[in-house]
């Protein structure tokens, strides 16, 4: 069965589709009582943020795009040392995709959002006619009552440690060898987050800043935190865990696996004195786990080699192309 | 000796203590030179990993590189970029390139802003999906717009030859595939950039044989060694070039043993030769027109020759660099991507007022990403 | 152009269309620019969809057997490395007679 | 200049888009502050929703896309009884978007803000290849404290008053006379209603419930009301104010005025003390605003005719095409 | 008298008082009737109109509707539905036709279907948009599935005419245009339905004429008004069958007299006949073969005609409607909606069993929306 | 197929196409169906595209008087209408004997 335009009316075909596929799958009652608005009770700092969620292929190793669109927008929210409580899901989706498919996406994200502890309390669905949109795309939006205060990327400071959460790039490689046809056995790191957050949280770690290393990579996180504190950051390439098949891939298209995305992989800034508590809980999680630098003041973000060369790592520019040359 | 494995193949020549000693070695060695070693490394490739893995940062002051022009992208001048646009923007064409041609800017454009409105541009990695788009476009003309040194040209000769065989008819070829020798020749003519040792490259070597470069130490006296593209590769090259000097007795040498003979790969030399031949001349952009520096498709494809086939609507007037550019004396060994004025101001590889700010191997680009 | 990347035969198909490993990523590249004999297990330097040349294992093995040897020296002079100990049977690492030979 | 795809790759463009367009127009030191989720402070019921825009034509009589996704989710909050606070802002675009056209957008959105006293406070922006979407997409989210609370569309009692607060129609006859290629001068109603909300609360009317007639028209909300709350609604088509250009695109393709989207008109049912007050003061921001009928006990929503006759009015089905039958 | 304006030609045949008024008088005279007045209405606009605007609610229980088989949607025969879906599906085939059509489900599947599984399908408001549609893409065979009486039938005719003028050729016809008198017949022919009274189409009779009714009154005795479609049009058309009948002498009445004459649009008859012939016999859904009550092109344009230049792929097997489906026995005027066993329950507008339920006209579909 | 509607000519081009105007929504149809001159200003009934037939205004605005003295007699006695008192000068309202005469 595939998905017509009939079920974008806002009549009884898309209500039948509220009903029969949302409900079902995110049943709760703030969400089933089909107001304009969902009403919630929040107290004190609330954590906001949305994510629009447009990946090509929508199933890949690893993941679907609903599991993306729940994962992206908790941990957005678990980055700021909130719990992802209330999330919001708009569906805009190409008249033609199999409901089957729609179906998969909907139950995978029922579980994560089982995974992260938290809801969908409102929602929106449109078909847009064939060609307007590329199958489905996601947009979630969430809030959470912030647990800890004052962690931010305004907050590093030199000295402060930065330890990533595993290995990077696998969310990239994975879009990557589908975009160019090659193939590959590696899987998404596509993941909520919270509970790693919660843990670090629960244990005292004194938590700067933390960031999930989705589009632009690890790349991104530590130009924007750099730029964001006026500081610099110096990582060591030895201590960067990359697994073989990302390299691979970025061999054969000439990428940078930092400049890759990852979308259950998070960079943590904890004050040094507790970078090894932090490193081994995060090591409970993924062995891959590991304190990869420190924060200078030279207000660069650089990269050592194991032969003490250093170079500069740049926010990724432009689209990401295969490259010959 | 135990089994090779591929992680060797990439890790092995990546091995920090090789690295090391490697430098030590150079440090070491490189004080008996008589002169400062001014090295040119002829291929973008080089560049490429001589920035990415700080290898000068390695070297003793008295070596020093001097990058060439060996980046295909940043050698094309304008007028021909404006010929991918051009071909882009016709109906019914599909434009196929590889993705390194996206971002280059034209006199006006580029293949990235022409897609945004509207028109049809593949980037490509392999040139097997030429065939495959034109399989499935029957009705639209696929214009393969090759770019490359000898590296690269066997690829589109071979593309010819299988859509020749399956009897694929909408596929035209523009041809901008260049040859290493001419420039270095023309280079070492002008005597400018008094270079004195060569790091030959590694994948143009693989195809061409290092036999290529004899004409460096026949007619300039100048030490070459053909290296491998990873870091100890490039190491122990140096080292090479180095001990050479020390001896005194310039030539040809192999470090990158494990893919280049003397000879090179010989089915690939046919291949070129059955589809193209030289061209009397190319203007190469900041060197100027070289003579019998570049190649075309032979006079019998020329129905399938899209610079033929297309004449009417390809501009044909060259254009210079923007003024402030110095790439031309980048290319030729004159001067740094430092000494430019707006490098890292006004040109970035996200706005590049020059062609080798576009390409990750050109010099600016893997300056501004490497060691500003 | 000049990214080549060296990668293992898996299999080869009837229209000489090999596919090929590169770390985990495989890929198919065409085996019509190669001359000799290539079969599953060896190793080949892939460009544009294409294996350009064979890689010799046994140089790249010699290659690795010269960097381990260096590595070793180092080790045990803490990196102040005497040119003069880098010797093996056939003079002096890194710099092999049988360059020469090649030439003709 | 038109957008490519190197602005959604999250690195330098990306960021460059970010400070230039949405920093400047919708400056704030929330948004600015560029963290992985806005935090905000929020102090009881708190109203949540989403919807995504993804009208076509991006420009129309009276609004544009931008225009729509700021009214369209500060309405859902403000039909709660509840002021629109903070914003979030999913923008989707395809590549080749002309950069003028996206700021258009951006402006407009800033001044409906301001006009609802709200804030964007966090964003998202993907850039996909040309074909993958139609133009743009927008997702707004958003949340707003609840000012007057118990509004809901299960509270109706027989003998409320059922009122609207405009001619109805509009925003769907402008979007189906482009479609459809005819033309016509008349405006879409897109507006921001909180004003006319919080004027309503502050004069102490006792709101049953609010919708806003959005997609499947007012016949969607009356049926959906009627459903939630177990009652029946007659409406009077003497009453219902509809405009001349509406009627004649009805008439042209066969279409039911009640079944048409709007984006600025709203039904409220209220306590029939209140109802002539409510009226009144809806009259004020426009004077076709109308008391239409009745909350009954029968389960059906009925339109009865000038003679006396009645109907059914069903929830709006399948895909709205012009008919010739 | 005043001047006419456009707003009176709505409004004042909507008017509250006249449909009060006009009530008050019939109840009153129907009052007389010797028998009860079984009125069918011919057109399925009316059929609309009767439903929307409650007039069954302001006659007395003397005067009864039978809705007639005048939804050209409803009295196609499942074989012709999957011919448009099976047009549709072609590659290279653009399928246009009226907005009606979309959601008609066909034995397996409804154009709204394969056009969300990728088919090209064009709903159009307008026959003169098929032209745009065939000059945007000369490449593709645009069908146009021509449906409709005899209102639609000159605008298919006069597409064809102007197609021609402008050398347009990648158009194909496939005519499903119906008659409207020759079912009537049928019907009458029968005596089933007990029909004593007839609402003569509003736009039908524009065309042809309200002479083509006269074969009622001279062969059945059966009087006919020609009626407006809005509903004082109706309810003074109503009235005007209760004084024929108190009056004792059925004729052809004309209540629609601002639109309809005795002859009808000459020009757009002879427009007709031109590109169109007489079928020995169609297949009608619900009433079965009928003689000589469908259009199809004249063999001069058979290499335009749909039916003939994708003979092969279009199924021609009769195709009965769904067991529980009572629709060719309301069609016939046997039934009503109501006594359906499935009707708003497994058969709803937006999952219709039978073709009644289908289009906005169909009797299924008019008494779920207004009168359940 | 039978949903027609009437139109007011606004203007009308060389190639017999007209801009009509429905209670504010402009169009354009063609007139290749309607043998009658057409000028703007008139009414027209409208289908799929085409004007199919020219709106006779004096019958229009006959129908309308009609209702209007309906609507009047109406009001007089409180919707208890007197069929006998609907006349005017061609006899009873609503039936009007000049139908007969068309026929032929
Ligand atoms: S920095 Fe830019 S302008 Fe300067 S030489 Fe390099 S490419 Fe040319
Ligand atoms: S309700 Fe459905 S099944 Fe029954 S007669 Fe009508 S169309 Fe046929
Ligand atoms: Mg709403
Ligand atoms: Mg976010
Ligand atoms: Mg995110
Ligand atoms: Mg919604
Ligand atoms: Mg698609
Ligand atoms: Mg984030
Ligand atoms: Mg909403
Ligand atoms: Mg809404
Ligand atoms: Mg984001
Ligand atoms: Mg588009």
């Amino acid at each position: 069965m595939k998905i017509t335009l009939a079920y974008g009316g806002g009549g009884e075909e898309t209500n039948k589709l509220i009903h029969d596929l949302f409900y079902k799958n995110f049943s709760n009652p703030v969400l089933e009582s089909a107001e304009d608005a969902a009403v919630v009770e929040m107290n004190g700092k609330t954590a906001f943020t949305t994510d629009s969620f447009t990946v090509s292929p929508i199933f890949f190793n690893g993941g679907n795009i609903g599991k993306l669109a729940i994962a992206g927008t908790c941990n957005d929210i678990a980055m700021m040392g909130a719990k992802p409580e209330y999330i919001t899901c708009g569906f805009m989706i190409e008249e033609g995709l199999e409901f089957g498919e729609l179906e998969e996406i909907v139950k995978t994200m029922a579980k994560e959002l089982e995974k992260a502890g938290a809801k969908i309390v409102a929602g929106d669905t449109k078909v847009v006619p064939a060609g307007s949109v590329d199958k489905i795309f996601i947009n979630t939006s969430g809030i959470g009552t912030v647990i800890k205060p004052g962690i931010s990327a305004h907050n590093l400071k030199k000295g402060d440690v930065v330890i990533v959460s595993r290995d990077i790039g696998r969310h990239g490689t994975v879009v990557m060898a589908h975009r160019y046809e090659v193939e590959t056995d590696i899987e998404s790191d596509c993941k909520v987050l919270w509970e790693e957050v919660e843990t670090l949280i629960n244990a005292g770690i004194d938590i700067k800043a933390m960031r999930d290393a989705t589009r632009g990579g690890l790349s991104a996180v530590l130009n924007e935190w750099a730029d964001a504190s006026g500081v610099g950051i110096e990582i060591s390439e030895e201590k960067l865990p990359i697994s073989d098949e990302v390299i691979g891939l970025c061999e054969i298209f000439g990428f940078e696996p930092m400049d890759l995305a990852n979308e259950g992989t998070f960079v943590v800034a904890v004050d040094a004195k507790d970078a090894e508590k932090a490193e081994e809980i995060l090591k409970k999680f993924n062995s891959s786990a590991s304190i990869i630098g420190e924060v200078t003041d030279d207000r660069k973000v650089v990269l050592t080699s194991p032969w003490g060369s250093k170079r500069y790592i740049e926010l990724p520019k432009g689209e990401l192309l295969p490259r010959i040359c | 000796m135990s089994d090779l494995t591929l992680k060797d193949l990439y890790f092995k020549f990546r091995d920090p203590t090789a690295m090391k000693t490697l430098a030590e070695l150079i440090r070491k060695e490189a004080k008996g030179l008589k002169e400062p070693m001014r090295v040119m490394e002829i291929c973008g490739g080089h560049t490429h990993t001589i920035m990415k893995y700080g290898i000068k940062q390695l070297l003793p002051e008295n070596i020093e590189f001097i990058h060439g022009p060996g980046c295909p992208v940043c050698v094309m001048p304008k007028e021909r970029i404006d010929h991918a646009i051009e071909l882009a923007k016709q109906d019914g064409v599909i434009l196929a390139t590889l993705g390194d041609m996206i971002r280059v800017p034209g006199s006006k454009s580029s293949l990235a802003k022409v897609r945004a409105e509207g028109a049809d541009v593949r980037p490509l990695h392999s040139t097997l999906d030429v065939l495959k788009i034109a399989k499935e476009n029957p009705d639209k003309k696929v214009v393969f717009f090759a770019i490359g040194f000898e590296t690269t040209t066997p690829m589109t000769a071979a593309l010819m030859e299988r859509a020749f065989k399956e009897g694929i008819k909408n596929i035209y070829y523009h041809i901008n595939h260049v040859l290493v020798p001419p420039p270095m020749r023309a280079i070492m003519d002008s005597g400018e950039a008094k270079i004195n040792a060569f790091i030959g490259p590694s994948h143009v070597s693989v195809i061409i044989g290092a036999k290529s470069y004899q004409f460096l130490v026949d007619s300039y006296n100048t030490p070459v060694v053909v290296a491998g593209f990873e870091p100890v590769d490039v190491m122990e090259s140096i080292l090479m070039l180095v001990r050479q000097k020390l001896k005194g007795e310039p030539k040809v040498e192999i470090q990158y043993k494990r893919a280049t003979t003397w000879d090179g790969n010989v089915l690939a030399q046919k291949m070129i030769d059955k589809y193209m031949d030289v061209r009397d001349t190319f203007r190469w952009r900041g060197l100027g027109d070289i003579p019998k520096s570049a190649l075309k498709l032979r006079d019998e494809y020329a129905e399938f020759d899209a610079e033929k086939v297309f004449a009417d609507i390809l501009p044909n007037e060259p254009i210079d660099d923007h003024k402030l550019c110095i790439c031309g004396q980048i290319l030729r060994g004159l001067a740094n991507p430092t000494d430019c004025k707006v490098f890292g101001t006004a040109c970035t590889p996200s706005s590049p007022l020059g062609s080798c700010m576009v390409s990750d191997e050109g010099a600016c680009n893997a300056y501004y990403r490497y060691a500003r | 152009m000049c990214l080549a990347i060296p990668s293992k035969v898996l299999s080869i198909d009837e229209n000489n269309i090999a596919e090929v490993d590169t770390l985990g990523v495989k890929r198919q590249v065409s085996l019509d620019l190669i001359q000799e004999e290539v079969k599953p297990g060896d190793y080949v330097l892939i460009h544009v969809g294409y294996a350009m040349g064979k890689i010799d294992e046994k140089e790249a093995l010699e290659s690795i057997e010269v960097y381990k040897m260096l590595a070793e020296a180092a080790m045990e002079d803490d990196f102040a490395i005497d040119p003069e100990k880098l010797v093996n049977e056939d003079g002096p690492l890194l710099y092999k007679p049988e360059e020469e030979e090649n030439k003709q």
